[in-house]
């Protein structure tokens, strides 16, 4: 497989706005970061004969998902990427030699890797090869209709999740009590069982 | 018939538990009946080899059946079990609901004994641990929440070992099946042996119950309800020794070999350990407890002699022992309702108001501490004249309990009977406890002098037993 | 020898008297208890006399347990001993009838009395081991419910529980010594034992071994050195069941043993000088603590013990017969001295206490007949049954070795001046007793202020006790006066023949004279010097053997202190064990803390885990 | 072949940033990348196999991702709320 000036290009997009996702500081930049990295990505599943999936990544992906992204950092007015206290703050030494160490590996396991000869083509993945697969119910069928029930218990769950006032109001039952009711583990117990044991 | 005398206690106990309304005439009735069959099986007995064998396939995929079959062995403890829990549902004044848990544990300790195949075995092993806790955690005492830990946390982990061990008879032994038949066709050998009886020895030392494995037993007896029933029943649980006879041994001999000198020290010392600590005793159940342990030293001594009398002894004994030990808890029981108290400091001197309950505690006394003509001595000696043969000084040093025996039972029974200058006012035995008391010096009596009735079918398990461990001593 | 079911019996008849007394003594009530219980060791004695006559019995039950049968055997040697135990226990039996009158625990009494004389015949005709091991510890039970009989005072309850526990230690010996023998013959059965001993085939060191343990067996039940101490506390019990138990039979058991294993004993010089030197040690030491006590009842206590000395001198030195001739006039005058004794309390109310005595020969005038010759019969004079079987002993110890002659000659002189103190203390001099305002006792009611003369059911068992005591020795006469007497062919069949040289006549006649001259002198000399003022070093000697020279001490601080506080020790170490094994389970509660360690909560640090988990794992994947 | 090395680089980076960023919205965001990376790698296996069933899972996995997103941030939002803070290390509630 030759690699040609488009690859190269596409490969160091992807890398740079990869790096610039997990580094910059600023988590509105590092969002649109990724949304630079989902467009370069759709790019490539169109150059990997898989449009359709590329067209779904540009608007579910970059444009629902990190959108959302972005909508929940400004409500929460958490642009600043670190907050709070580092309590292990060697960690990223860690962390960079695990992702180095990770890369290395997986890239060594895919060169290893032989694709077979002849493979047919895909007919460049529009909905027309797609749907059969996915309606077939000897295929995906079932799986797809999994999805889409996942879909509406995740829907229901991020409403209860935002609102658990109105939830409680409307139906009585604590989905979420209070912290400061949160019952507190039990000292007496605790006591009991070390007494027991000392006895 | 076999099936029934296993299954009617548990079924009785479910029905009881249910419909408590049944009453003690129920649970009395229920034990009656399994006395009974346990009789019958008995004079149907041929004398040789294991009767009234069935096998039905359970996972035959697994080579597990459930197989059932008395041996001598069986047959006695069989009626050692039947005869105390009679005695016990009759004498002791528990609810209904314990009544219940007795008869379901009676079946437990019935498939122990009738159980030919090695997975029941286990099963039956472990399941009569249910309602013996059940006892303890409903009708214990007010530490009993330690004893459930000890007891329960002793005997579940010392089964672990055995578990793997009896897969690894079965697998390494090369058997086709969990059957006793299949197994002892197929015995372990050389180091293999020696690992998988380990696993064997420590469930069963727990059981026995074996120094230092006894640790969980004195506060097991004194938490548990204080008329004696549960602890009566405890007595019966401690199948060690039968299972080392019935299993270990004819599995594994090689590991006998292997381990036999420190199961002689272990059973010789914590005999007469047992006995020196049971004079400290603060109340009688511990101090039944450790005399319990005393006991089983010996006939652990005569069993690990690998030689036939020494098996027939330490059969005998553990029988005899189930019959007397648990008739004394249950005596004590009878004790604990008169006088409130378990304490063995105080001098009571009952013997002036209650002279029949005096006699009785005699008897009973006398046939712990092995007076000969009581039920005690035959096992004991015979487990002497097998162990002397194999080691005299272990057997001089077990038998040093002899006389640490008669100096901590008589000092307790002294001042519970004696020294009666200021007696407390008892009641005397009433028709109920007359009955108890009949039976009880009946049986000691008849344990004590007519042995044979038992040991003739004992004989021919010895001899087999010392065949297959062969004149390794 | 027949097969005859009379044999068990006699065992039986008294057993079936046990259980009748004890389960409606009650009922049955006084004195008609009494007198069951006496006839039916009558009959046990008339049924022995009969088989006995015919030539002995065998009676067996194979396999009572595997390789064990249960057989009794009546043989001369068991036939003597069974007319001593049936017959001194039925005058006893009898006796106890007026003693006993009026004890609320009468019919409790002759219900154990009689379980005793069942267990003593088990113990003299069983013929396997266990068997006698049966009567063995049987005896011990008797004893120890009859020693406690009245188990109110505490005193009595822990004299009683003394004596069974030191029994035990003898009974060990017993255990062990059939432990060995089996181990070594294969059987138990002592008819069998002696085929085998003789067939021979075996380790003779073994044999030494296996008599050692016996003898710690005899040792035990005849309260020799060193486990003397629960006898003079046995005293405890009523007067007779001193006698009976305590006195004629019981502690005589021991020296049975030791002679029906006279097959093992005989020709081990180590076994012989061993039991010389243990009957030798309780013959002084029992003669010595009497000369100090002042309760009636130890001293007789003590000087029985002497007496058992002797015994065991005598088999020492191989002359079995003797032991048992010895244990038979034994029976006879100590018997007689006991109940004399009992008399004495009997008629003084209670009173046990020589001091408070004296001059009963004018109160009690049949019962100072009785100790006269009980006296004189114990001191060895002649020509009454004691001074027979104690020459017998001393011709066989000087035959052993002149020293051993001049040390049983000392004994006896010891023997002579107990008697003799006992009897000057209770019947000569003046009555010391209190004023009518003494105690009062259950015995005699009202505290009387004379002493008064036995009822007849009383004095008649001592009268013929003492035609026994002043005739039986006339069967073992010396060989020099009456060559072929009775006793000693009569029991060598039963015991086994054993020949020995008989001393040269002179030495015979010479040995004869000088001890009943020493006997003669040591008894007039004692009269003479009791009825003194007492001189200080007696004084001092008398504090000492008051206390048994502090044997009970000793043993208290050497032995049974430590082993109660071991047991203290034990107690608590045994419930730290239980401690341990919960430290071994704390420690992989311990272990499983590390763990939770691990456990920080940060998500980070479990990614960072994850991370690490998966390099390891496609490392080990894609490297292979 | 490329793309899968490209795949790799950027599971590696995501993971970095997963352990590096101590904001919850940006662990989540980096994980998103690794949540990318791997469908990358599924197409370019897709591919070189000449199967479309790659293709489809990946369109399954962005179907997943947005319920994924929309709980998770859902959670951070309600925990926000309460605490007052979307910092990782500060919540450490799950300590055992």
């Amino acid at each position: 497989m030759s690699v040609g000036l488009w690859e190269v290009l596409a490969l160091l997009l992807l890398i740079g706005s990869g790096l610039a996702v997990v580094r910059l500081q600023n988590a509105v930049h590092a969002a649109l970061a990724l949304i630079a990295n989902f467009l370069v990505v759709a790019g490539v599943y169109v150059a990997l004969e898989a449009r359709f999936v590329a067209m779904i990544q540009i608007i579910v992906y970059a444009g629902a998902i990190v959108v959302l992204f972005l909508f929940v950092i400004m409500l929460l007015s958490a642009a600043s990427a670190n907050v709070g206290q580092d309590l292990m703050p060697r960690l990223p030494w860690v962390a960079g030699l695990g992702a180095i160490g990770l890369a290395g590996l997986l890239t060594f396991a895919v060169t290893r890797f032989q694709p077979p000869a002849n493979a047919p083509a895909l007919g460049g993945g529009l909905p027309q090869a797609l749907g059969p697969l996915l309606y077939d119910p000897e295929k995906w069928l079932y799986a797809l209709l999994a999805v889409g029930f996942l879909l509406l218990v995740a829907t229901v769950a991020a409403v209860v999740l935002i609102e658990p006032e109105r939830i409680i109001s409307a139906t009585g039952h604590p989905a979420h009590p209070r912290r400061d009711k949160m019952p507190t583990p039990p000292m007496s117990e605790q006591k009991d069982e070390k007494a027991v044991v000392k006895r | 018939m076999i099936h029934v005398g296993l299954w009617l206690p548990l079924l009785a106990g479910l029905v009881l538990l249910i419909m408590p309304g049944l009453g003690r005439g129920f649970a009395i009735a229920s034990a009656a009946i399994s006395l009974g069959i346990s009789l019958v099986l008995f004079a149907g007995y041929g004398g040789q080899g294991v009767a009234y064998a069935s096998q039905t396939p359970f996972l035959p995929e697994a080579g597990v059946y459930y197989a059932l079959g008395l041996d001598g062995a069986g047959l006695l403890l069989w009626i050692a079990v039947s005869l105390v829990v009679l005695l016990g549902v009759w004498i002791a004044d528990v609810p209904v609901r314990f009544l219940a848990y007795t008869l379901m544990m009676q079946t437990g300790l019935l498939g122990i004994f009738a159980a030919q195949d090695l997975i029941f075995f286990y099963f039956f092993f472990e399941a009569t641990l249910i309602p013996s806790l059940l006892m303890l955690w409903f009708y214990g005492g007010a530490d009993r929440l330690r004893a459930i830990y000890t007891f329960a946390l002793f005997t579940l982990v010392g089964s672990l070992p055995m578990l793997a061990a009896i897969f690894a008879v079965r697998f390494l032994g090369g058997a086709d099946s969990f059957l006793y038949t299949d197994l002892a066709a197929n015995p372990l050998t050389g180091q293999t042996a020696s690992l998988a009886f380990l696993g064997f020895m420590v469930a069963l030392a727990v059981k026995t119950p074996l120094f230092p494995l006894h640790a969980w037993l004195p506060s097991f007896h004194q938490q548990n309800h204080p008329s004696g029933l549960a602890d009566a029943m405890g007595t019966l649980y401690k199948v060690g020794i039968f299972a080392f006879f019935k299993w270990a041994i004819p599995l594994m001999p090689d590991g006998l070999r292997e381990w036999q000198g420190l199961l002689l020290f272990l059973a010789a010392f914590g005999a007469i350990y047992a006995a020196w600590v049971a004079f400290s005793a603060p109340d009688w159940k511990t101090l039944l407890a450790y005399a319990g342990v005393s006991h089983m030293g010996v006939a652990a001594l005569g069993l690990f002699s690998g030689n036939g009398e020494g098996t027939v002894g330490a059969l005998y004994l553990l029988g005899a022992s189930m019959v007397y030990g648990s008739a004394m808890f249950l005596f004590i029981g009878l004790v604990y309702k008169r006088t409130g108290s378990l304490e063995t400091s105080p001098v009571r001197g009952l013997a002036k108001h209650a002279p029949a309950l005096y006699v009785l505690g005699m008897f009973l006394l006398m046939a712990m501490i092995g007076l000969p003509g009581l039920s005690g001595f035959p096992g004991e000696l015979m487990a002497l004249l097998g162990a002397y043969k194999v080691s005299p000084w272990l057997t001089f040093v077990a038998f040093l309990a002899v006389i640490a025996a008669a100096a901590y039972a008589l000092t307790a029974f002294q001042k519970l009977f004696q020294e009666n200058t200021q007696a407390q006012a008892v009641p005397d035995l009433d028709t109920r406890e007359w009955g108890f008391a009949a039976v009880t010096v009946a049986v000691l009596l008849l344990m004590g002098l007519y042995p044979k009735l038992f040991t003739l079918y004992l004989e021919p398990l010895g001899k087999a037993l010392a065949a297959l461990f062969g004149g390794a001593s | 020898m027949q097969e005859t079911l009379f044999l068990p019996l006699i065992i039986a008849l008294p057993l079936l008297g046990f259980v009748i007394l004890g389960l409606s003594g009650k009922r049955i009530g006084e004195p008609a208890a009494g007198w069951l219980a006496s006839l039916l060791v009558l009959g046990s004695f008339l049924l022995g006399l009969v088989l006995l006559l015919q030539g002995g019995a065998r009676w067996t039950l194979a396999e009572w347990l595997p390789g064990i049968p249960f057989s009794l055997n009546l043989d001369n040697l068991s036939g003597v001993m069974l007319m001593v135990v049936a017959g001194v226990g039925f005058l006893i039996h009898v006796w106890a009838i007026g003693y006993m009158h009026g004890d609320p625990g009468y019919s409790r009494f002759f219900s154990y009395f009689n379980l005793f004389i069942a267990a003593m015949l088990v113990l003299i005709l069983g013929d396997s081991l266990p068997v006698v091991f049966i009567g063995w510890e049987g005896v011990g039970l008797a004893s120890y419910l009859l020693i406690g009989f009245w188990y109110q005072e505490r005193v009595n309850a822990d004299s009683a529980r003394k004596a069974f526990i030191v029994n035990r230690i003898g009974d060990l010996g017993f255990l062990l010594a059939m432990g060995l023998l089996w181990s070594m013959f294969g059987t138990l059965s002592i008819s069998e034992l002696v085929e085998k001993v003789e067939a021979g085939g075996y380790s003779f060191t073994t044999l030494t071994l296996a008599g050692f343990f016996l003898l710690i067996g005899a040792i035990g039940k005849s309260a020799q050195v060193p486990l003397t101490v629960w006898l003079p506390d046995a005293m405890a019990g009523p007067t007779p069941v001193s006698a009976l138990i305590h006195a004629a039979t019981m502690v005589t058991a021991g020296v049975y043993l030791l002679v029906r294993h006279a097959f093992i004993l005989h020709g081990d010089g180590f076994l012989a000088g061993l039991i010389v030197t243990v009957g030798l040690l309780t013959a002084f030491y029992g003669a010595l603590c009497s000369l100090g006590q002042w309760d009636i009842k130890r001293i007789v206590a003590y000087t029985t013990l002497s007496q058992l000395g002797f015994m065991f001198v005598a088999v020492g030195v191989g002359a079995y017969w003797v032991a048992i001739f010895h244990i038979v006039t034994h029976a006879f005058f100590k018997a007689l001295m006991f109940m004399t004794s009992g008399s004495v309390i009997h008629a003084l109310g209670g009173e046990q206490d020589v001091r408070q005595m004296g001059g009963m020969r004018k109160y009690l005038p049949a019962t100072h007949l009785h100790g006269l010759v009980a006296t004189f019969a114990s001191g060895g004079l002649v020509p009454l049954a004691g001074f027979w079987s104690k020459d017998a002993i001393l011709a066989y110890s000087f035959e052993f070795g002149p020293w051993l002659w001049v040390l049983m000659l000392g004994a006896s002189v010891l023997a002579a001046l107990y008697s003799i103190r006992w009897y000057v203390l209770v019947f000569w001099g003046e009555y010391r007793g209190r004023s009518p305002s003494g105690r009062t006792n259950a015995h005699a009611p009202g505290g009387k202020a004379h002493p008064h003369e036995s009822p007849a059911v009383m004095l008649w068992p001592n009268h013929i006790l003492m035609g026994g005591a002043l005739g039986v020795g006339f069967m073992g006469l010396p060989y020099v006066i009456d060559y072929k007497n009775f006793i000693e062919p009569y029991l060598t069949k039963a015991i086994g023949d054993f020949p020995h040289e008989k001393l040269p006549v002179v030495t015979e006649w010479v040995l004869i004279i000088i001890s009943a001259v020493v006997a003669i002198a040591a008894l007039w000399w004692g009269f003479r010097f009791f009825q003194q003022q007492m001189p200080a070093w007696y004084e001092r000697f008398q504090t000492a053997a008051l206390q048994g020279f502090y044997a009970d001490a000793v043993y208290n601080a050497l032995l049974v202190n430590p082993a109660k506080g071991l047991a203290e020790l034990l107690f608590v170490g045994d419930k730290g064990l239980l401690t341990g094994f919960a430290g071994l389970g704390s420690l992989m509660g311990g272990l499983g803390g590390l763990l939770a360690k691990l456990e920080t909560g940060a998500l980070r640090f479990y990614l960072a885990g994850l991370l690490l988990a998966l390099v390891l794992l496609l490392g080990w994947g894609v490297l292979r | 072949m490329i793309w899968l090395i490209a795949s790799a680089l950027l599971f590696s980076m995501g993971a970095y940033g997963a352990l590096t960023r101590r904001t919850a919205i940006l662990v989540f965001l980096s994980i998103e990348l690794m949540l990318n990376a791997a469908a990358l790698s599924l197409i370019s296996f897709s591919r070189l196999y000449g199967s479309l069933d790659g293709q489809v899972v990946v369109l399954f996995i962005i179907a997943i991702a947005a319920a994924e997103v929309a709980v998770g941030l859902g959670l951070i939002v309600a925990i926000f709320r309460r605490r007052e803070t979307t910092s990782v290390d500060e919540l450490r509630q799950l300590r055992g």
